[in-house]
């Protein structure tokens, strides 16, 4: 099959509604299919990485540690909105060190997750062949 | 690259996240509750340059429902549904800021 | 043009289903092909044939069966995600006697499977568009 | 049964969502209860009582006549934000004509919509004993 | 106290029929009445048995369940409205078979009734609290 | 009054509207992706002089789910499920923007 080039994009926050994480359900799946995997965080969609999420106050699953596995599966094009972050004070530092090996320099651990303007952003998504939106 | 809008700017921020990363030979169709952004608005001036380019479309029906056809803002071109499938043919990736 | 069809709402609490529905219409009376719909999230309840709106109302389930979309074997490509719809209630006769349920939902219209269906479609499509809320 | 004063709050339009048919169908039921009834129209919702609503080209039910009905079930107060309206560059001439007729003044016909500043809508909701949002 | 309780959006959709259970469940739990919780809108498909959500995660219709909320002659105090539900496809046996549909879905904890059962809940509890999208 | 909140002023317009029409006794509590509007960001001065009033809430569950408890904006109150019923018993009318 032909390589395309997919875009995960994720805009709302991990629990609130059920979006993220059938969207990680769709990335790990996707990761099967040997294509060009990116996924961005913008708006409130950077808090699905960040750290230190707990919820057993509210009965429902952290699914959270599963971007932990991301990695494992080649998927390591993490981006998130330098913006979107800022105006919710967060930095990245408050995101969970999600990392790859990478194959091609010897299986060095490296960051997945990139921190991205807003015009950088335009740049990466207006190379994708397929957007899937969440 | 074609990217819908669904939502209101007045309710939603899916439009300003649209218009921060929409790149320059892009065009925005509006539909569903998206049309409200086609309206002569307070929040008008969001998308007035781009209009003025010929790159913002609303779905006509849509724009009907809502009452908002004696209130469209200008240089915002009608399409009906054919419409909308030509521009995701002639526009490459679509994009949905759901 | 080869298109695939995602839907993330269920049919009447928002437009999306109606809108994918009257986009997917139009595609097919201008001569284009709808390789796959892929029904994922809320979605999944647009495959209910226990659906029963108020008579002067449009039938969102019926409008979508109407389209009538097959792949060369005559299987429905109006595809249903396999976990979205077990989280949902949305069930076929298999996965109901699967799982020990008396009674199923899933129109004929309609089938369950994984999640692979709506990347293989975004790889085998010119484009995909999605619907949500 | 004791007299409450119920209010519907509608802050979404016609026919992107299903909020604004089902709480008509609310409020119409409502009617039987011989409650107090308010109707609140703020943000988007100010749409669903714009004139000239036509979904012929949607194929979904146009409703939006069933407002007219309100005033023979005793609903006449439909108080709508002159702050929403003005955003959206419209005004109470841009409203169906809803009218009812009024029993205690020889049966005349009374406008049902009243147009209010926030904070006027304000006073009005700390009066309420239920809210219904939608 | 005496409460209501509205329910607007499905099951794992949303957040919302999570909150209005902890919520029920705290209320009990601390003295207080759950009247009634009132299923309306995307809301009614918290009633369907034939939800299956994944081992690890919480089975929402199941929590509504537990809670046992029933009125002094037996009956669910879990009430669904029919208009909502029909529309959305939730049957019980007689609505399915009024409709000459094979099959129905209601879960036994809950019943499906009308909309004047939401405004006589706003008139018999001290307070209504809604949860929505 | 007791006005619950369930989403970020960053992506939707309910904060903005609930704190246009609240009275001053009601209080606010946010639950879900409300509490976004609890933490220390560019909007925490919608609610700034709300919260140095004793007057703003949020569900602690959905503040740790969400990764805020370090971020907590100042004065913000935090509660349970059971302190939630709470204000419900205390603040009369609940109104939900939802």
């Amino acid at each position: 099959m032909a390589t395309k080039k997919f875009m995960y994009l994720n805009r709302r926050s991990s629990f609130g509604t059920v979006y993220a994480i059938e969207s990680l359900e769709v990335v790990l799946i996707a990761a099967a299919f040997e294509q060009d995997v990116s996924l961005a965080f913008m708006d409130d969609g950077v808090y699905q990485i960040v750290e230190g999420q707990e919820t057993d106050g509210i009965g429902m699953k952290n699914f959270s540690k599963t971007f932990h596995a991301l990695g494992d599966y080649d998927i390591n094009k993490l981006y998130v909105s330098k913006e979107s972050l800022e105006e919710r004070g967060l930095s990245e530092s408050d995101l969970m060190p999600l990392v790859y090996e990478d194959e091609d320099d010897d299986w060095e651990e490296k960051p997945s997750v990139k921190v991205v303007t807003n015009d950088e952003l335009k740049a990466i998504m207006s190379e994708q062949d397929v957007c899937l939106s969440f | 690259m074609l990217h819908t809008v669904n939502k209101s700017s007045f309710e939603r921020n899916s439009l300003q996240s649209c218009l921060n990363t929409i790149d320059d030979t892009s065009v925005i169709l509006f539909i569903e509750d998206g049309v409200i952004n086609a309206a002569n608005n307070a929040n008008s001036s969001m998308i007035a340059d781009l209009a003025a380019s010929g790159r913002v479309f609303a779905l006509q029906g849509d724009v009907e429902a809502r009452g908002i056809s004696p209130k469209l803002a200008d240089n915002i071109k009608l399409v009906d549904y054919a419409g909308f499938v030509d521009l995701v043919v002639e526009h490459g990736t679509a994009v949905s800021w759901v | 043009m080869k298109f695939a069809i995602q839907v993330n709402e269920g049919p009447y609490q928002h437009q999306a289903s109606d809108t994918a529905f009257q986009f997917a219409k139009a595609a097919i009376e201008n001569g284009h092909e709808i390789f796959r719909v892929f029904f994922y999230h809320d979605g999944v309840n647009n495959a209910s044939r226990f659906t029963l709106p108020p008579q002067d109302d449009r039938h969102v389930v019926n409008n979508w069966a109407s389209l009538d979309i097959k792949n060369a074997e005559g299987e429905p490509e109006l595809v249903v995600c396999v976990a979205a719809a077990l989280r949902r209630g949305m069930l076929d006769e298999s996965e109901a006697s699967k799982n020990s349920i008396e009674g199923n939902n899933l129109h004929p219209a309609f089938r369950i499977s994984g999640l692979g269906q709506l990347i293989e479609a975004g790889i085998q499509c010119d484009r995909l568009v999605v619907f949500g809320d």
